[in-house]
């Protein structure tokens, strides 16, 4: 194998812009025996505490994106993760630095959570050179290879196979990467989950396929059109899999479901298929108030954010709120720092119209 | 007479033969207490209720491929696909199936449906959310192609595809939803494949489609002061295409432009000019220019998105350097 | 609803070319109790006697369609279902005359088993103008719309969609009809298989899908590609049906199960998901000599060939032999006759060519 | 030198790619053990073994979309389609993932991967297995599209497909399976985007792609005894398109052909005479006339399917009148 084609098949390169140090959780995380109960009770402070500021990370960016929306500078769409930061947070800490994120337009969560850099991410939203993708991609294609951020997909279920073909790549090339996909519950009825999962049974391949199941597609309840109740778990048999539900909003039993499903992966146990119950606090989109949700479910959901739900926990397992409160701090720096950044970014010249659709460079086809 | 949106004309029309025909159905993504995620059929669900629209899982084959099948056997189903680029996901089901059945059958079974998407760019949506996918469907034989450029074609398009024995695809483009324009009271039918100059002019003849019609009258707008007269001339259709219109056009202006939206290669602006090419090659009197996205995906920054697209000022700049 | 959309509503004008009297069956498939046991115990011998009839009349022609091959005189692919004819005939026999049938390119058993005609069947295999599409589909779209054999569709899962939609034309105008739509093992592992049962399910629609599961996909053993033993039947729970697994070789065992499933769609209890074991004898398709099948396999499926199965049993049953003969005899001399019909049939003019793409009539795309 | 067939050209030719790069894989459905449903990859199996060349489900969607995957992350996969029809049924993957992703993601992410489909008509096999698609794939940015006429051609370009960090399908030619030719020993590699000039000649340019090429070759044969000279230029490549050497033949002979087996509305005939008459209009001097498939799907009975299809009388025919 020629070394310049193994893409992201070393952690060398990897640059990773949560302020964690990579590899600190990860020893946790490739030892799948701490999570055999799934339960979260045997997280280590470290850890926890890796998590904690993955799930600030997030949430800081995500208001701030929200801002940036209000403000008139996001143009587009853009579809928000806040409530949903626990499902990122647990498995960004669990994942090894190389391994490859997958994810849908509602992605923004899983790049920070890679530790993708923010004001690369609030510059795409805002059209700039200095975004992850040059102002090419936007809010729903958020992708930044040097964290193992292989992508946002746009079409729903375009993405389940394109993350069984990393894998495929990794098992190839003996490269102990796993390969994480996240989608969500509506994405369970189209053609390409069942298509991919069963590939990646059949293959073994190392993926995990990860349902964030928030109840919701666009303005649809997703039980209203799905023949079972558990859109991806209540499927899993299909394809010879366990049946994984868990609490999404508790990142510690995220964390901890992720390291088994990984530590299988790599020892060549092939895929695993998690459903994470979790919720969006806003709308689908930008655009969309959410009107179409019970008030009741609302109200229950918000008393189980798992921002401050983590806060407590730590608090309750002796972490001194003078810590958190510094950690906050920074994050919230952090954030201001990467949005000054961003809109200080520059407008792309109309020469990058012609840039980057072939391999040299250019996007000329004709000769 | 009402003035309505363009977005509004699109429910506006399915409402129309959603009243006249009990075998019009309705069948899509969020289409039925949502109001579509467009917005563009707002009080259909209450009016017509869930015995009459359908929401659908996200299972773009399973309910294209179903409306097929209720077609096939008695209904008159309109299918909201949502961007026009989720064409993609079932495009067996339009290419290979809803295309070609009643030809493969001899003419034993036949497809009257409706496909409705929202085409086109300018919304800053990036490349998976902004195609215009109206020339993937043209170069389809079996399928017929219409694009509104105002509100009352939407709905005069919409009931005449509605009411066509063929699979019609209806591709309005979601830039223009926000722009107004009046509808007559009373049923409103169009015919398929006929062309409107929208603008007489002796200079040129420039052909357009969907968003790039209002685009091109602007540009000609600009042209006019420098004293060279625009036929703008509204396509509407792409199958059928009304060629006779443009050849008589080009017969007295003896140029032609098209302003295209899709990428470059292969579009319907590609066709026409080699039609043209073969049929009336000696009206012509200088190299015929297609005004087109370059050929790349779109993309999402809106100062390139607006680059990309063409727009009155570079239809204008294009064709004063061809006419020049 | 305007009378002229009703097509295949009525079941006035249909024509059944089996030399079945419609209807003589129909009364016991309607009725589903008969078959609760599914052990094919309780069926009459006038609805025995007519699934005999289709099996001989689908086994005399399909091998003639062999012949004519081999003759060089059906140009192109062909997939023959010998070995297959219990499911078409047991179905058949339970439907109504005005239900829908959905096949795949190897779809000859089911437009036979409907009472297609068999002269217009051989013809279109041959290319003339007095082929059922008139030359236009060829061996694998066999439609006969007369007979409610709704097409014969080449592109893998793509018919299953398009079944539910009937169906969903059936409940709309309260038909009473059922969709049936038939497929492979190996059509299983796509995506519109997935989407079709799941929309089938949600919708409650009157469809029974059909799984004969002949082993192999073109050239590969199914199962080696699919994660699951049954690769239908180990699916169903992801649609909230029933499992339902087979003996596709016995016709009265595929009787009484057509009768509950078709029973159970009228009555409004949505659709089923039927896996029937069989064999195909031959190939693939006619260039295929079969190969990677193992020796023991191969001979232990011909032990179990419909046809002479059926026929001791009916004799078991005390059907004179010499009844059976006289069938026999009969079916014969139809398929010669029908041989002759297709060849003597002209071959299609020019002008067939710009004919029907369009309701009008013609296939001008321009004005 | 070797004499092959078409048909064992195309296994020939991965061969020599999987044996130079071990990061070369082969993968869709029978191409292991069973060596294609058109025997073109017999012996690769028991050459390379299960872990280069693997065999899929019916799941092209997932095949083709983990190609796309291992293509990001180190691999090349070579994928095997089979019928080009079948692209209806991952459309989405082809045309909005794999053409969009570098460009999308601002050149971070490649995907070097090779799509290989049995194109074409001529076997008898009805309207969804003899479509020919390239247009399909020209109208979509991102793609490269390789049409090879000859079997030293499918190894070239299959060759410079695979070792190319773009996206490349390659369309080979079902009804050329039979036809032979010598391939030279040693590596071959051809260069994309190069079209050839298959035989010289002053009356008028014709250019024609895959099977196209033999039947446009013998027409000009045909019109040869009749003191008409034709230059014939195979195309091979779509994008990139070699403009140049059209252009030039043209500026030479002053008529324009093309030969397309696709149906007749927006090939890739229309984009080349689109680009004639914008860049190359003087050079002509007399209607363009595109010699097509009529605009309906393939019929299966061998009368019909011979007489939509391009054929070397109907081309002369065609050119004879023109050229009146
Ligand atoms: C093939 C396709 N169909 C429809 C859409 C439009 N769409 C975008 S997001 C969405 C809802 C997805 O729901 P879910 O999978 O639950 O993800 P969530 O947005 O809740 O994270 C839909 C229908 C799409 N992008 N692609
Ligand atoms: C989408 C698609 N992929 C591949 C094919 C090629 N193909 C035709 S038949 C077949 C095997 C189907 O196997 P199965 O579903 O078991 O049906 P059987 O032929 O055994 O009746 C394949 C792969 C196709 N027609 N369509
Ligand atoms: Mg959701
Ligand atoms: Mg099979």
């Amino acid at each position: 194998m020629t070394g310049e084609r193994e893409k992201g098949s070393t952690t060398m390169a990897m640059q990773d812009h949560t302020g964690l140090s990579p590899g600190g959780a990860t020893a946790t995380a490739t030892d799948a025996s701490v999570a055999d109960g799934a339960d979260g009770a045997d997280v280590a402070r470290d850890v926890r505490l890796a998590i904690y500021r993955r799930q600030m990370l997030i949430r800081g960016v995500e208001k701030r994106a929200y801002d940036l929306f209000l403000r008139n500078l996001v143009r587009g769409t853009s579809h928000l993760a806040i409530g949903q930061e626990a499902v990122a947070a647990g498995f960004a800490t669990a994942m090894r630095p190389d391994d490859y994120t997958f994810a849908t337009y509602r992605g923004h969560h899983h790049a920070l959570a890679r530790g993708a850099p923010p004001a690369g991410l609030l510059a795409e939203l805002v059209g700039r050179t200095n975004g992850l993708m040059r102002g090419r991609g936007g809010s729903m294609h958020i992708t930044s290879v040097a964290q193992g951020m292989y992508g946002s997909y746009a079409i729903i279920g375009a993405h389940l196979p394109i993350a069984a073909g990393a894998a495929w790549s990794a098992l190839y090339r003996r490269s102990g990467q796993v390969s994480v996909c996240f989608f969500g519950d509506g994405t369970t009825n189209i053609g390409a989950f069942h298509e991919a999962l069963n590939l990646a049974a059949v293959w073994k391949l190392p993926v995990v396929y990860v349902c964030e199941n928030n109840l919701y597609m666009e303005y649809t309840n997703t039980r209203s059109v799905t023949a079972v109740d558990h859109p991806a778990a209540d499927r899993a048999a299909s394809y010879g899999l366990e049946r994984i539900v868990i609490d999404g909003n508790d990142p510690d039993v995220v964390y901890t479901t992720a390291c088994v499903a990984l530590g299988r992966a790599r020892a060549g146990g092939g895929p695993s298929l998690v459903e994470a119950l979790t919720y969006r606090h806003g709308g689908h989109s930008r655009a969309d108030p959410g009107k179409y949700r019970p008030e009741e479910e609302v109200k229950a959901w918000m008393t189980r954010d798992p921002v401050p739900m983590y806060r407590e926990r730590l608090i309750g397992l002796g972490v001194a709120s003078s810590e958190l409160d510094a950690l906050d701090q920074e994050i919230s720096a952090l954030v201001d720092q990467a949005t000054r950044e961003a809109s200080e970014g520059p407008e792309p010249g109309v020469s990058e119209i012609e840039r980057d659709l072939w391999a040299d460079g250019g996007a000329s086809w004709r000769r | 007479m009402a003035e309505v949106t363009y977005r509004e004309s699109i429910g506006y029309g399915m409402a129309q033969e959603l009243d006249r025909d009990p075998t019009v159905v309705l069948v899509g993504e969020d289409v039925g207490a949502a109001g579509h995620v467009f917005k563009s059929t707002v009080g259909l669900f209450e009016r017509f209720g869930p015995g009459r629209v359908f929401d659908t899982p996200i299972s773009e084959q399973a309910f294209v491929g179903a409306a097929m099948g209720a077609a096939m056997t008695g209904l008159r189903p309109i299918v909201m696909l949502m961007y026009a680029d989720f064409f993609g996901v079932c495009w067996d089901t339009v290419a290979n199936e809803i295309a070609k059945t009643r030809y493969m059958t001899g003419g034993q079974v036949e497809v009257p449906l409706v496909i409705q998407a929202d085409n086109g760019a300018g919304l800053r949506m990036g490349a998976q959310h902004s195609q215009s996918v109206e020339s993937w469907a043209m170069a389809v034989p079996g399928l017929k192609v219409a694009v509104p450029s105002t509100p009352v074609d939407v709905v005069g398009l919409m009931a005449a595809a509605v009411r066509c024995d063929d699979p019609v695809l209806v591709l309005t483009h979601k830039y223009l939803y926000a722009t107004k324009g009046e509808i007559p009271d009373g049923e409103i039918v169009a015919e398929l494949g006929r062309a409107v100059v929208r603008r007489p002019g002796t200079s040129a003849t420039v052909v357009a489609l969907g968003a790039m019609v209002p685009e091109a009258l602007r540009a000609a707008e600009l042209l006019e002061a420098e004293g060279v007269s625009l036929e703008v001339i509204d396509l509407r259709c792409l199958v059928p295409l009304d060629v006779s219109t443009v050849i008589e056009s080009v017969a007295r202006t003896s140029r032609l432009f098209t302003v295209e939206e899709n990428p470059r290669l292969c579009g319907w602006g590609a066709e026409l000019v080699s039609i043209v090419a073969e049929e009336a090659l000696w009206s012509i009197d200088g190299p015929i220019v297609r005004i087109t996205t370059p050929h790349v995906p779109v993309p999402a920054a809106p100062v390139l998105e607006d680059a990309v697209l063409p727009r009155a000022a570079r239809i204008a700049e294009r064709i004063r350097a061809a006419l020049g």
